[in-house]
């Protein structure tokens, strides 16, 4: 590139004023640096953004969605999410005595084999609420069994559910076994009595969801008894997020148990993280015997069996039956849960007590408790905000135990802890009533890793100074 | 180092003093009656239940018994399992419970510390984002639900191979171990990711690591040599506890996978009041506990020269 | 004749920060001749550290990027290469040792292993012969006991011992250059004084040319062959020791040595520091990095980048000062033939 | 070092496949795999309560009787035997030996039933012995264990005299504390009898042994049992002990165990896997018992008919419990139960409650008016699963259609325990099993001396018609005042009947002839076999 040839006036001498530099960037103070980088930090504003949202779910959510959470509905029990069904209304149940041959004696001697059953069919049009089967009797035999399955049956082994068993006058069956609105398999089989003759007849059942009118009136779907009278066809409650093991509605129920579970998963690890990091500073800066000691009594909290004190504290606390104890639930969980983190800390405040900048600190005059919490938990920062987002799914779940054996949230208000405990021994058959909490649980704990990971880069001045 | 394990010894026999006298008396505070079974029983027949079992004694004298008893080394018998001594209980089923919680603590540290440096490694790109999701999944479900997952795909693996390859249950070979114990260790391998993670993240930056470079290592020599050392510190610290968790978390796994260990024995000692199984179970198991800190310690000490010799 | 080992031409080093691209190194060239040693000297911030860590390669990227320039060692470039390409000169060609020495050895290792380290992986050596190398290394660097002190840790050492087991450490396979970063600014003086001596001495005993980045005139003055004098990620003058002390033909080298405080200097007569700060690197100035700061500031000083300016053999100063028309400054050495003018 | 030597093998992984560990069911060698659900707790027959500890030694001892297939008594180790009023006499077989030779005495049944009284042995089922004369004297300590009213004639005939006429006294011989121990072999024991495989004698079909604790279980045919010929099975292993019904199922479909019980969710697997699902109701009945203490809300009858009329038996068993075999709650003597020449309630209708909420709620309102307002009511449930899921049903019917607050006391095992005997609860869920084949294993529950009367209900009508039940031998006299019991329950709303229990099991098909009973070994596999 050619080199410039300085021109006549270029000689002349600057003015003082025109040397004064242009400042490019306002100063910063430590936590406005912070703040910056933070909002820089996308996955930092991810987690924000979802910390919102499920605080907007867990206060405001209860206004828009206004089911109400402990309402069970036994027609609907562990439905998927799905559309707004309708269902018939019907005339209320009544018993039946079904059909009962008179004058029968059971036969002298057991033929080995019995002609197949015949004439097996549904009785009036079948419902959720009853499904009639009558069948005509079979010469020889003493009694019948009757089965279900939802897919039609390959062969003798393959009937399904035995739903129950008659004696040999009785030649019908009412079954009302958690009846869905489905296409059901049935098949009779006639037996000596006790054990069965390996030949089957089998019938195609779809019944019709059905209410009683009462039960409508009950649950606010219809205004008057007699409107809109039996027979009709009415939308029942609508379900988005399906329902649980007693048909209470899985939405409301989320969003009361968020109200648990948010508090204790957040409140708790805070609050004990914070200890741990008191109790760990104080062991890992001072050391020595104090140290020693105060990890000894670390290690004796945690040998302690769990479960004898959780009994116990629930009686030190005096929980009342059936009362929610969220305080004292709060403060078991402190009190057995401060040793992870203070173990991690003191780890940590070991190496950073040889560094350096300690020492000049101290020479400077900073006192123990000034050192300590200017200089040496800082820079504990990305552990700490690790165990931290750690506690948060642990103390969770701990609650959902604690409350199990009663001491915590008291039944009907759930938890999410608690409704994964329960959506667990169903998992296979509906998955929706553990992958919902789950699921929430997951975004919390998704939430604090990622504001966890934002805050270290933001904090730590480690990662400040590749910069 | 001798001195320094000693003197810690004598500090774990005092921890497990204290232990074993917080649970006694904390046992006897909590209501029921430890005799008491399903069937009501009438009042002579407890009385020579509680004779039997010295609860007629005052507390503070059955303490010293059991304090007693305790260092001849003998538990009593347990009030549930009426003539097995506690003692046999812990050695029956306590070696089973430590395999399968130190297996887990072998899977859980090598994952740990593999998924840990991946993800540091591969800041913020792909690995780093995919690992994440596994983490936080696996500290967000429960642990019965992996236990359940784990074994349907055992059935599943059994049925596609026509005969049983991976015994879905019950104890003794190798192949026992390996579900049940990669399922108890997915908790603390999640978090053994994360601190590993962040703790190499601070090691990279250190001059160590740019002398390393400059004096022209490979990159793979520098990470095992000088990276992973330094960093697997915090990690080891965490190791303690959650070595205990994981010897109490067996619980669940124990009973999914049919498992003889000593976690079902806790649980139902604490449930049923069976006293002598409550002190037997607590002591042995406060004891390993101790022991296992004073190894960290000690480990720790191996890897870091500083700790060792101050 | 010269026979330079590693030549640098308009080297230059951007880092991408969450604050804007800060420009650390503009354009840097200079040469080291075999046997030489060249100080690179100025305030700290003005880009010198960056300049050698980008030679070695130890930029980290990202953030930081080589935008721009070459670097020839013995002919071979290495600028940007990959770790396994850079790997065969660093260490064995070139040997590097960082300003403090307590962070800069791996606290869990024995200073043995880390030294043999170096010798096991270029040279394949077993490791009882490269531990026994390392002993003679320390040995060389004069660390009393060395058989000892090899089996100990690093923070079972004094700094000065440190910086000698780092030196040991970078000669392990006799480099031909020896790029130290500020070795001695971390040490007090008198340690200062037989660190620098060592280096003397092994430059000579082992024909290596050194590159002494350093702030510290006094420094320079006692080891440097060459000086490059840089400042806001350039060089402003460069040249043989005696140019730059005897006849500094830049502003701010004068501004420097008047700075400097010396063993001469009336202890109650105040230092005079060179006013201002220097530039900030987001947005660097069109003209003179220094003309802020300059007491001899021109108008062209501000508008345009002055190019370097031969004011003799090897002795060249970016400064429009030593240009033909410029006005004449007293203290500053200005090219003789303007002088008739 | 056992524990190293684990981290060896399993760091080298060899991929030999494991060993093909025998299938549940082996046709030549006779032998099958079967799971238990806990620990067997108490070996010693004397002592034995749990079901898992009866099922054990069920196949290992035999008592005086036994049952067949169809729940008939048949002969035991006694040939043949007469009783009335007064006294019962048992003829011995000669051929029935232990399992160390020696031939089962009528001296071993003595001196069994005379230890299991002895107050020091401390049996909790020492009540079943009470009909044999003198034995409540023994067993509370006032009169020596030689006074039972029990003799050995001689080495095969043995003579019982009654305490008060027991018609059902046959029945009572064929469980576990009637056993015969060897006095001789007992001695050498003392504490250890029972402990292990090789601290017990059998008489029965087979022999233990081998037995590691909470791991593993071996019977193998005993060769000196005396119907040897009609035991077709060689060996029963018990390889697994788990509670967990998912992990008993995967071992089913993995063909390492022959039966498992089903519940509401692994019944929907066993479908998809396509196999043959089996019924059995477990004679067991599960209510809500009532809190009669004065004082206590639930002392009131109205509030009491109030609850009786607003819950719907149906809908829990249908639609709560939702697991097949399961039958309404109607009465507190169950369907399995033999009346006088028929089944009990097939003779004895039961009192059919109505669900039917306006009037439950005029019962509710007559309650208010004799007790004022009634505070929230108090319902301590255990902490399993299906517990805690019935409760929060009941808390939500009396909440909807009562308006009566009810809080749930969950509380564990032992905690449980101790608030039932102390009364510190309104409502309490219950349940209770037969102990014996006879209408008195239900019937004296609600006695007012009878300690497991928690709820300490107190009606000296029950107490009379209970008296005239035991008296007697008479049938019709017996099962008429069991018919009374059966209205006063149902008029006076003792308790409030929820369900009687049935469960879903699955069953090997090559594997035949396993006997379900509602009283005694359950499941039997004494007389299954293996076809191929």
């Amino acid at each position: 590139m050619s080199t410039y040839q300085p021109v006549a006036g270029d000689f002349e001498p600057l003015t003082t004023q025109q040397q004064v530099e242009v400042i490019s960037r306002p100063s910063l103070s430590y936590w406005q640096d912070a703040w910056l980088r933070l909002q820089q930090n996308t996955r930092a504003i991810i987690s924000l953004g979802i910390i919102v949202m499920l605080a907007i779910f867990t206060l405001i959510g209860p206004l828009a969605w206004t089911a109400d959470p402990a309402l069970q509905d036994l027609n609907q029990v562990s439905q998927a999410p799905s559309w707004p069904k309708t269902a018939l209304l019907v005339a209320p149940y009544k018993s039946w005595a079904g059909i009962t041959l008179a004058n029968y004696e059971s036969p002298d001697s057991y033929p080995t084999t019995v002609p197949a059953v015949t004439g097996f069919k549904v009785l009036d049009n079948p419902t959720t609420q009853r499904v009639r089967l009558i069948w005509d009797p079979v010469p020889g035999a003493d009694g019948y069994n009757v089965y279900r399955n939802n897919r039609e049956p390959l062969d003798f082994n393959d009937l399904g559910l035995p739903l129950g068993s008659t004696y040999g006058d009785q030649i019908s069956y009412e079954d009302r076994l958690s009846l869905e609105a489905r296409e059901y398999y049935y098949s009779v089989v006639p037996t000596d009595g006790l054990d069965e003759y390996e030949i089957y007849t089998q019938a195609i059942v779809t019944p019709t969801l059905a209410l009683t009118p009462d039960e409508a009136l009950e649950r606010g779907l219809i205004s008057d008894i007699d409107l809109p009278g039996q027979g009709q066809e009415i939308v029942i409650e609508f379900h988005p997020f399906g329902t649980d093991y007693l048909g209470r509605d899985m939405l409301a129920r989320l969003m009361q148990g968020a109200r648990v579970s948010l508090f204790i998963g957040i409140v708790a690890p805070f609050l004990y993280v914070l200890a741990g990091i008191a109790y760990g500073g104080i062991a890992g800066y001072f050391g020595g015997r104090l140290d020693a000691i105060l990890m000894r009594f670390s290690d004796f909290v945690v040998a302690l069996p769990f479960l004898l004190f959780m009994i116990l504290f629930k009686i030190a606390f005096g929980i009342g039956p059936g009362e929610s104890g969220i305080l004292p639930m709060l403060i078991a969980l402190v009190l057995l849960g401060w040793p992870a983190t203070a173990r991690l800390v003191r780890g940590q405040v070991l190496q950073i007590r040889e560094e350096g900048y300690i020492e000049a600190a101290r020479l400077l005059g900073a006192r123990d408790h000034y050192l300590i919490l200017r200089h040496i938990i800082p820079n504990t920062m990305g552990v700490i905000l690790v165990t931290l987002t750690f506690s948060v799914p642990s103390a969770i779940f701990t609650e959902a135990f604690l409350s199990f054996i009663g001491m915590g949230v008291a039944p009907p208000t759930p938890s999410w802890g608690s409704m994964c405990n329960e959506g667990v021994k169903t998992m296979l058959s509906h998955p929706h009533e553990l992958i919902f909490p789950a699921l929430f649980i997951s975004i919390t704990v998704l939430a604090f890793n990622l504001l966890g990971d934002g805050l270290t880069e933001a904090l730590d001045s480690k990662m400040r100074s590749r910069e | 180092m001798l001195a320094y394990t000693i003197k810690r010894l004598i500090a774990g026999v005092i921890t497990v003093w204290f232990i074993a006298t917080a649970t006694f008396f904390a046992m006897h505070q909590v209501p029921g009656d430890p005799l008491m079974n399903d069937k009501a029983v009438t009042p002579e027949i407890r009385a020579n239940l509680e004779k039997k079992y010295g609860l007629d004694k005052s507390k503070t004298e059955q303490y010293f018994i059991f304090l007693g008893n305790m260092l001849q080394g003998d538990f009593g018998i347990s009030f549930t399992q009426q003539n097995r001594r506690v003692n046999d209980i812990i050695r029956d089923h306590f070696p089973v419970s430590a395999t399968l919680g130190l297996l887990a603590i072998f899977f859980a540290t090598t994952g740990g510390v593999l998924w840990g440096a991946l993800t540091a490694i591969y800041r913020n790109q792909l690995p780093d984002v995919i690992i994440m999701f596994f983490v936080i999944l696996g500290i967000s479900v429960p642990s019965f639900v992996f236990a359940a997952l784990g074994q349907l795909m055992l059935v599943n693996i059994n049925s596609f191979f026509g005969q049983s390859i991976i015994p879905v249950a019950g104890w003794g070979t190798i192949w026992h171990m390996l579900m049940p114990s990669m399922v108890l260790g997915l908790g603390t391998m999640a978090l053994l990711t994360r601190l590993m993670r962040s703790s190499m993240l601070e090691v990279v930056n250190e001059d160590y690591i740019k002398t390393a470079r400059a004096k022209g290592l490979s990159p793979t020599r520098i990470f095992f040599r000088h990276q992973l050392r330094n960093a697997i510190l915090p990690v080891i610290t965490v190791l303690g506890p959650q070595i205990a968790a994981i010897t109490t978390g067996g619980f669940v796994v124990e009973l999914v996978f049919a498992i003889p260990g000593l976690g079902r024995y806790f649980v139902q000692a604490v449930q049923q009041l069976d006293y002598t199984v409550i002190m037997g179970t607590t002591v042995f198991y406060g004891a390993f506990l101790v022991l296992m800190v004073i190894m960290v310690d000690i480990l720790y000490g191996f890897i870091d020269p500083r700790v060792r010799l101050s | 004749m010269r026979d330079p080992i590693l030549t640098v031409e308009d080297l230059r080093v951007e880092f991408a920060t969450y604050g804007g691209t800060v420009k650390a190194v503009r354009g840097v060239s200079f040469e080291l001749q075999r046997g030489e040693t060249l100080a690179i000297v100025g305030e700290s911030g003005c880009g010198k550290s960056v300049t050698v860590q980008a030679l070695m390669g130890l930029i980290p990227i990202p953030p930081g990027k080589i935008t721009g320039g070459a670097a020839l060692l013995n002919g071979k470039n290495i600028l940007n290469l990959p770790a396994r390409e850079a790997n065969k000169f660093r260490g064995v060609e070139v040997g590097m040792i960082f300003q403090d020495p307590m962070s800069s050895l791996n606290p869990t290792m024995t200073i043995g292993d880390q030294i043999a380290e170096t010798l096991k992986v270029h040279r394949g050596e077993s490791h009882r012969d490269a531990f026994n190398q390392a002993i003679r290394l320390l040995e060389k660097t004069h660390i009393p006991d060395a058989k000892k002190r090899a089996r100990q840790y690093p923070f079972e050492f004094s700094g000065g011992m440190l910086q000698r087991a780092m030196i040991a450490q970078s000669l392990a396979c006799n480099p031909s250059v020896l790029i130290a970063d500020e070795p001695t600014t971390a040490l007090d003086v008198t340690i200062q004084a037989q660190i620098l001596e060592l280096m003397r001495e092994l430059q000579r005993t082992e024909n290596m040319s050194i590159i002494l980045i350093t702030h510290d005139l006094a420094v320079v003055a006692k080891m440097a062959d060459r000086v490059a004098v840089m400042y806001a990620g350039q060089i402003v003058e460069s040249g043989t020791v005696d140019d730059i002390f005897y006849r500094s033909s830049h502003p701010y080298t004068l501004g420097l040595k008047v700075a400097m405080p010396s063993n001469t200097h009336d202890r109650d007569k105040t230092l005079t520091p060179i006013m201002g700060s220097p530039p900030d690197l987001f947005n660097p100035p069109v003209g003179c990095g220094y003309y802020a700061r300059c007491p001899h500031a021109m108008k062209v000083c501000a508008e345009r980048l002055p190019h370097n300016m031969e004011v003799a053999t090897g002795h060249t100063s970016r400064c429009w000062l030593q240009h033909v028309e410029a006005p004449r400054v007293l203290e500053l050495n200005q090219p003789s033939h303007n002088h008739a003018g | 070092m056992k524990v190293f030597t684990v981290f060896l093998t399993c760091l080298f992984f060899e991929l030999a496949l494991a060993d093909l560990a025998a299938t549940s069911v082996n046709f030549e060698s006779q032998t099958i795999t079967i799971a238990l659900v806990q620990e067997p707790p108490q070996l010693n027959s004397m002592k034995a309560t749990d079901q898992v500890s009866l099922m054990v030694l069920g196949h290992l001892m035999q008592g005086l009787v036994q049952y067949d297939r169809r729940g008939n008594v048949i002969p035991g180790v006694a040939m043949r035997w007469e009783l009335n009023d007064k006294e019962a006499t048992f003829w011995l077989r000669d051929n029935a030996r232990w399992s160390d030779g020696n031939p089962v005495t009528a001296h071993d049944f003595v001196f069994a039933w005379r230890n299991a009284l002895k107050p020091e042995t401390a049996s909790e089922y020492a009540f079943i012995l009470y009909p044999i004369k003198n034995a409540e004297a023994i067993n509370t300590g006032k009169v020596a264990a030689t006074e039972l009213g029990v003799e050995a004639i001689n080495d095969v005939i043995l003579k019982v005299t009654f305490e008060r006429p027991t018609g059902y006294f046959i029945k009572l011989t064929s469980f576990a504390t009637y056993y015969p121990v060897r006095e001789e072999f007992w001695v050498t024991k003392k504490d250890r009898y029972g402990a292990d495989a090789v601290d017990l004698l059998y008489n029965g079909p087979f022999v233990m042994t081998n037995w590691t604790h909470s791991a593993s279980l071996n019977m193998v045919k005993n060769q000196l049992y005396w119907d040897k010929q009609n035991i077709s099975l060689n060996a029963i292993n018990a390889e697994y002990i788990t509670a967990d019904t998912r992990a008993r199922l995967n071992l089913f479909i993995d063909g390492k165990i022959v039966h498992t019980r089903l519940d509401g969710e692994t019944s929907k697997d066993a479908l998809t896997q396509r196999f043959r699902i089996r019924r059995f109701t477990t004679g067991s009945v599960f209510f809500i018992e009532y809190n009669h203490r004065p004082g206590r809300p639930t002392n009131n009858l109205n509030l009491r008919r109030a609850i009786q009329h607003v819950f719907d038996a149906d809908e829990m068993v249908n639609r709560v419990l939702a697991t097949p075999g399961n039958l309404r709650g109607e009465s507190l003597f169950p369907v399995w139960l033999n009346g006088v020449n028929d089944k009990f309630r097939r003779e004895y209708p039961a009192p059919l409650a109505i669900y039917d909420v306006a009037k439950a709620r005029q019962y509710l309102a007559l309650a208010k008016d004799e007790l004022g307002s009634i505070g929230p009511l108090v319902l301590l449930v255990s902490d399993t699963p299906t517990a805690t899921k019935q409760a929060e049903y009941m808390q939500g019917v009396l909440g909807n259609k009562l308006g009566l607050e009810l809080k749930i006391d969950v509380q564990t095992f032992k905690q449980r325990l101790a608030k039932m005997t102390s009364g510190d609860f309104d409502m309490v869920g219950a349940g209770w099993g037969p102990d014996f084949d006879d209408i008195m294993t239900f019937g004296d529950l609600f006695a007012s001396w009878n300690l497991n009367n928690r709820g300490r209900y107190n009606n000296p009508q029950y107490d009379r018609l209970i008296r005239t039940a035991m008296n007697s031998t008479v049938p019709r006299i017996r099962m008429d005042a069991m018919g009374e019991i059966q209205q006063i329950v149902h008029d006076d709303a003792v308790i409030l009947p929820q369900y009687e229990q049935g469960v879903i099991y699955l069953l090997h098909p090559r594997l035949k002839g396993v006997v379900r009973r509602v009283v005694g070994t359950d499941p039997d596999y004494t007389h299954a076999k293996v076809v191929p």
